[in-house]
């Protein structure tokens, strides 16, 4: 009898501490199965940022540093200059890396840092309780936009992917979303194609995921994906934001 | 004179809830009070807890190691807080969903089918209020009086409906004790 | 046959699988687990088609799905 | 007056409001955010600006241009957000902009934890940040100083033009305890004739600290040197609890102020003359509240969430003249009263007449 | 006997610091003039960044504060928030805004600070003798890239200005130069508008100046300016980069 | 062996390419780049990597990282720099990653000035992060110390699994001074077994230092702190020089140090039994150097190039029981030996037979 | 008749106006100013036009024209 | 024995390279040396200064207060450290720029025509050459063969014909000591 789906070697047995229906599971289910299927689990060490995901390192089945809370990509690159021949990654939420991480991103992205950024972008702080994010859409509702985002006075939705995509040392940046069987898929493609830019040395890659985070957002797991489609969807350029030629060649 | 009561259950019990009723009956009362809830990463998911201290004099020490009673909504919660009544108090325990295998004779067990009563008044998540009603007999500092003050206080504009089925469960928890 | 199994330890009732089975043969069970969640159950077996998209949706790794 | 119940957090933000604060500069981190949630959602009715940023360093120098405008201006953090704040706040000393500072601390030092600390007592009071400045440091210990203290630090912040810290325990600012919301203390200020903008008829300023020779940085640090004197001489705060004819003192601040009174009524009932000095004020170090003990005590316990920071300054303000114990919990955890009552009939060789 | 050419009033007399021939010079006095003709100089606030510009604020005739390095764009913002009738703008070099200074400016920006920034980019870091910038060109030697600046490891220069023009909070972004007479005026045309932006509320607004520091170049300043023309300006994208619709209808 | 005449800050970049040194992130700033611009220079050819952060913050993580691979790796700065260094360095010192943190200081606070200056010394020994960590923290005092401490700061390091901080005035980075270039001292360090990457075989590893319960913090709190304690009792250094017979006590560090030998061999010619107490290890402090001094001194003169901060752990270390006086320039200002010694002639009241 | 007047003390020498005068008119000078540094000057008053573009390029505002 | 030396003069004239190479000369003759750079924002134009100690014993403190003789390249620097020489000690001042109204009698003053030497010598920018020539005289621990050494040391090598005009230069300059 066959397995059609199960669970992959890339991820520990331990119980995700995940609230009901986040789809930071699926997300690491992914790159757990990217890990196993490139059989990287030994040469890769994944890097974890402070937000929800914070604890991951325990799900993964490769080395893990714990970076402090923006800093992910800066220490990534610590690691990877220091094992050229690993596979590095970041595993950071939207606010850890499109808010207080910016710089540290936008500058490993021009430097070409030959490492693999994922970005979890849940257009909210999870982990604190529910506070804008740079990703939070214009009018939601967080604690602390609580009449809505104004985007006039607290600025308006940063498309991250978008902004790295003009630093000549990104050259792969891709947006995805685990929504639907479909985009879960299509998700993975992308991340492993990341990973594998990586492996060829061409430089900087990033994949942001769309996500949900039904306690925040107030929802239940299957609104929250309907909400996730209807307003993140058409407010985020999604699908492959920037494939260089050397990428394409692949 | 001082109630130390500590409350907990799975996050979305309104174990936080109920503590915030106890402390407003205390300050309606014009006692002294403390709400001391437990706050970290553990929420994820996880168990929430809180504690909550109704004086007739200044409080000093916030600090609640040994409780005088509570209320546990959960397993987890039973196994946590079992060991942490004083002798001689009371713990009220959600039977529904509890396994009360392990035990203690030096302190009161209020047993409670809490979930099931809560699903009788066609509202499962009040479990939490049905306990309460149960734990009053045992509070030195507070009744039935000032838990309707206090609800009045915390949501009764806001959404009446939701006062009477609070209090209708807090009472049929009072039938329990 | 194809065949589900259910971790319910692991389960969180979010209910996405739920959603997911072209078949709507999975459902919410009604006995909590050790965390207190109510873990779904597949409520007719015969009728699974070992698709596996309620494994590639649910977030916990509760399922896995034989053929 | 009535009191009302909130979270200590909560207390601190309706006290900004009410101390006429104009902007909080902010960015969330537990155990804080109930201070700029709060504000996010009753700041705006009363004319105030919350704006999150991007990260605490851009808070602590949002804050600066703020406060270089006149404005009355405050921003909250925790831990490593406070960390990070530290090159901005030796800024804003040097530039002596009033601004006020809450530190809702958790423990470290890393990501550390959640829990109750006291390990930042060292970074708040001798200067975390680089080159020698101060900043004034409250210690509250429940929710109405929460309050009060946090309509204090507006005052004292522009009385002196030095930020001001308020630090407390995440235990202070999660707990719910009640309140009065009390009107501000009238306070004669001194006017801010050294703001920006609004500069018509009179000669532009700017507001900078930097010498372009050791000799004009030497001065600089002298007028700073003599300010912070003046508030070590004005503004020392403690409270007293049960001292006039203690033999034994124990020392804490914060909850472990709360914690050390039930221990001091304890052991009063008991016969044995223990008192408490509770610092209020970390810097200045309210030495003066030591200097008739010097030579007089048969032992002092300072009691800290840390290592142990805090008993050095009570070890030089007591001129090392009484033997000295220290007890300290960390990590978050918060010693019973039965608990720290034990470790100082301990410390200070005592027997209880009946055990306790 | 009429002016051609006389001292604006938006400076004061005090003699620039500056090395001789370095263009800062010229790009205070744009300043100055602007300052003059809009008749704002009691209402504006300027803030000083770190770098060799770091003592501007004795120069121009309006309140200045200084800023730690790199943070203009917030100190900014907080003097804007509090002064929303006055004029903001910020002096920053290519280091101060580009490298440390990076999530300041793009989240000022995307938040649509209604400030003005100005970006003095001479591809190091003069003030403290020479060392690579976040602009410094390909193969360049600096201090800190003794044998020239390899991309590949170091990272690729920054056109910073395109960056920031992805996001919707940045209304008006321009790139200028100072090398001739001709471009001195257009310069002046893009920093005055760009003034005018942000006196209208439309949001944020950049002007960056390419500028030459013949001391660290080891370049007269003759040939700096040459150098300027054949290396800087084929690789930043020169002109008014983005003009949203509201700036083109002032 | 012959000697080389270099910058200090030079010599600290050589030593740590001899050290074995494998990465070097920085972000510029006067007056310590040279160190940056000297391995830009020479590491290449050694085959060391040096990258140039987009800033000190993104410097001292990618340094944990570095270090998390098990790596040797510094960063070096001054002043406003080492304040934004304050969250790593706490994170660092949680994770017990070996960093080696040169701080080639500048007169603060704020943008301040960038002469020579001493007071970060709070911030580099009590911690300018948050949270109860320490970083050891060495002070050289001239060129050949510059390099041989940098040398031994790789060693401690890696022996105590410990940040290590290199602490000197902007003056010794800048001044030129002729030194050997020795080989470091063979070392029996413990194996780095702790290390990520290349995890086949082994189980999967990571490198952290949260808590997600108090109690799990408090555990790894005094894990550190034992560690701690372990550095204090063994790893204090000083140096000593005419304290045989001393009745009068000088302490300086760094250049102070030098500048009061002046000043102990001036006082010697004229008879006056005056000694110094240098400290090379600020923290640990050295305590023991000053134990046998207890109650035994006519005076102590701390002399530092700050509003006064070692010399409260001085007065710790004596136990308040001399008399304890202090003189400090500021702003980047020394002190002449001639100037100090009318200050201790001054604080000692003591006549000198013939004027000097 | 166009006239440029010279503020020495301020001139660096820098080179930029004699680079720019199309009259070719402007020269470093010979002696010294308080700063050490030799401020130009014009060689061939006459000739200057008062098109003002050495005033443009200098830096220092070293320079003023009249026409 | 000791040699606390000045130097001054704005960037471009070259104090540093001569304080170098001053330092270089006490090295190569095994003795302790001490080079002081000033640094820090006045560099920006304005005047750059140097100090160098030789010393025949370990240089403790390595603060110049005092020095025993100097050499200042243009105005400011004569103005600046015209106060800062020892009673009986030497100043070699480039007389080509500098004017030596105020003065003092207690030091020597050596008036050099630097800038016109090192005109005549065919390179401007060497009259920091011919001022160290001229201060020779007054060092006790270094000499003109020293500074041949140092001079081979520092340019040597790298550039013949700079090594070359420089000691002319200082040979020159001697000749007016
Ligand atoms: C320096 C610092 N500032 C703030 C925090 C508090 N904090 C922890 S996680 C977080 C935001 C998390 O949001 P995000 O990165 O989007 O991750 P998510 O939880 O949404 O997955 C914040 C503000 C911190 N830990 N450190
Ligand atoms: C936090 C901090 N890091 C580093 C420095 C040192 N520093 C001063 S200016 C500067 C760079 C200046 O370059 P840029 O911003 O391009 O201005 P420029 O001098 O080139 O005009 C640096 C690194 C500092 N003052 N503060
Ligand atoms: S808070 Fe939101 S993001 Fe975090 S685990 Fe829960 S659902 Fe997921
Ligand atoms: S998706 Fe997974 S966790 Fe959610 S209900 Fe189905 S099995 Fe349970
Ligand atoms: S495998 Fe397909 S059909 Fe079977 S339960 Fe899962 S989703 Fe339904
Ligand atoms: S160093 Fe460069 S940028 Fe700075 S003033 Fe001199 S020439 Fe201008
Ligand atoms: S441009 Fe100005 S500074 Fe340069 S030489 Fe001409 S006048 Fe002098
Ligand atoms: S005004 Fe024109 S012609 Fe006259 S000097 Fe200046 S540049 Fe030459
Ligand atoms: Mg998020
Ligand atoms: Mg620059």
């Amino acid at each position: 009898m066959k397995k059609v789906f199960t669970k992959t070697k890339g991820l520990t047995d331990l119980p995700f501490h995940y609230c009901p229906g986040c789809t930071h599971g699926i997300i690491h289910r992914l790159v757990g199965e990217v890990l196993e299927e490139l059989d990287i689990m030994d040469t890769t060490v994944g890097v974890a940022s402070v937000g929800c995901s914070a604890f991951a390192m325990a799900y993964f089945n490769c080395d893990f540093v714990q970076a402090l809370h923006g800093r992910a990509a800066a220490v990534a690159s610590g690691v990877k200059r220091s094992l050229p021949d690993h596979t590095v990654f970041t595993y950071q939420g939207d606010g850890d890396m499109a808010a207080i991480g910016t710089s540290h991103a936008f500058h490993a992205a021009a430097r070409g840092e030959k490492i693999t950024a994922i970005m979890v972008n849940n257009a909210i702080y999870g982990m604190t309780g529910g506070q804008m994010a740079p990703t939070t859409l214009e009018g939601q509702k967080t604690s602390t936009s609580p009449y809505g985002r104004d985007c006039s006075q607290m600025g308006y939705p940063i498309d991250f992917p978008k902004a790295l995509a003009t630093l000549p040392g990104a050259v792969y940046v891709a947006a995805v979303s685990v929504d639907s069987p479909k985009n879960i898929l299509k998700a993975k493609r992308a991340l492993k194609r990341a990973f594998q830019v990586q492996q060829a040395g061409l430089g900087f890659s990033l994949v942001s995921f769309l996500s949900t985070c039904p306690t925040n957002w107030g929802l239940s797991p299957v609104d929250s994906l309907q909400w996730l489609r209807d307003h993140m969807m058409p407010v985020y350029e999604m699908g492959e934001i920037k494939v260089t030629e050397e990428v394409k060649a692949l | 004179m001082m109630d130390k009561i500590v409350l907990s259950g799975f996050g979305g019990q309104g174990v936080m809830f109920v503590g915030k009723v106890l402390a407003y009956a205390g300050l309606l009362d014009e006692r002294e009070v403390c709400w001391i809830p437990s706050y970290g990463p553990e929420m994820r998911g996880g168990t929430a807890n809180c504690a909550v201290i109704i004086a007739d004099e200044e409080i000093y020490s916030p600090v609640v190691e040994q409780a005088d009673c509570g209320i546990v909504l959960n397993q987890p919660s039973y196994d946590k807080f079992l060991p942490r009544i004083k002798a001689g108090g009371a713990l009220v325990v959600n039977s529904s969903i509890i396994d009360m295998a392990v035990s203690r004779d030096d302190i009161t067990i209020l047993a409670v089918p809490a979930s099931e009563i809560a699903n009788s008044l066609g509202a499962p998540n009040i479990a939490n209020m049905v306990c309460l009603g149960a734990l009053l007999s045992k509070l030195q500092l507070t009744d039935y009086r000032s838990i309707e003050k206090a609800m009045d206080a915390v949501v009764g504009k806001k959404k009446p409906e939701l006062y009477e089925v609070n209090l209708a469960a807090v009472k049929k928890g009072g039938d329990c004790a | 046959m194809p065949k589900v199994v259910v971790a319910a330890d692991r389960c969180k009732s979010c209910g996405l699988c739920v959603d997911v089975c072209p078949k709507t043969i999975l459902a919410i069970g009604d006995k909590p687990n050790s965390k207190g969640y109510y873990p779904v159950a597949v409520t007719d077996e015969e009728e699974c088609q070992g698709c596996g998209l309620c494994g590639l949706v649910c977030p916990d790794l509760v399922l896995e799905v034989y053929k | 007056m009535t009191k009302v119940l909130m979270k200590g957090n909560e207390f601190i933000a309706e006290a900004a409001i009410r101390a006429g604060c104009n902007l909080f500069f902010g960015y969330p981190i537990t155990p804080s955010t109930e201070v700029v949630e709060y504000l996010a959602k009753h700041f705006p009715k009363a004319g105030g600006t919350v704006l999150q940023a991007e990260c605490e360093v851009s808070a602590i120098n949002m804050c600066c241009g703020a406060a270089a405008a006149g404005k009355r201006v405050m921003t909250a953090s925790s831990g490593l957000g406070i960390s990070l704040k530290q090159e901005g706040l030796s800024h804003a000393a040097a530039n002596q902009l009033p601004i006020v500072v809450v530190n809702i601390s958790r423990a470290g030092p890393g990501l550390g934890g959640l829990g109750a600390s006291q390990a930042d007592y060292f970074q708040s009071t001798k200067g975390g940040g680089h080159g020698d400045y101060r900043l004034i440091v409250l210690a509250p210990s429940r929710a109405q100083e929460m309050y009060d203290m946090t309509m204090e630090a507006f005052a004292l912040a522009d009385k002196h033009r030095n930020p001001v810290m308020i630090l407390a325990e995440g235990f202070l600012g999660q707990m719910m305890e009640p309140a009065e919301l009390k009107d501000p203390a009238p306070a004669a200020l001194p006017a801010k004739d050294w703001t920006v903008g609004h500069s018509a008829g009179r000669a532009k300023r700017f507001i900078a600290s930097y010498g372009l020779t050791n000799e004009q940085c030497e001065a600089n640090c002298l007028v700073w040197e003599e300010k912070y004197r003046k508030i070590r001489e004005t503004e020392q705060r403690w409270e007293e609890f049960h001292t006039e004819d203690a033999e034994y003192l124990l020392v804490g601040y914060g909850t472990c102020g709360r914690i050390a009174k039930s221990v001091v009524l304890k052991a009063r009932q008991q016969g044995l003359k223990v008192g408490l000095i509770r610092p209020i004020t970390l810097w200045p170090f309210p030495e003066k509240a030591f200097v008739p003990f010097r030579n007089k005590l048969k032992g002092v316990l300072t009691v800290e969430l840390s290592a142990g920071q805090m008993v050095e300054d009570v070890n030089l303000a007591l001129q090392c003249s009484v033997p000295s114990h220290f007890y300290g919990r960390q990590g978050g955890v918060l010693p019973s009263d039965n608990e720290l009552l034990g470790q100082m009939l301990k410390a200070f060789q005592l027997k209880l007449p009946e055990g306790v």
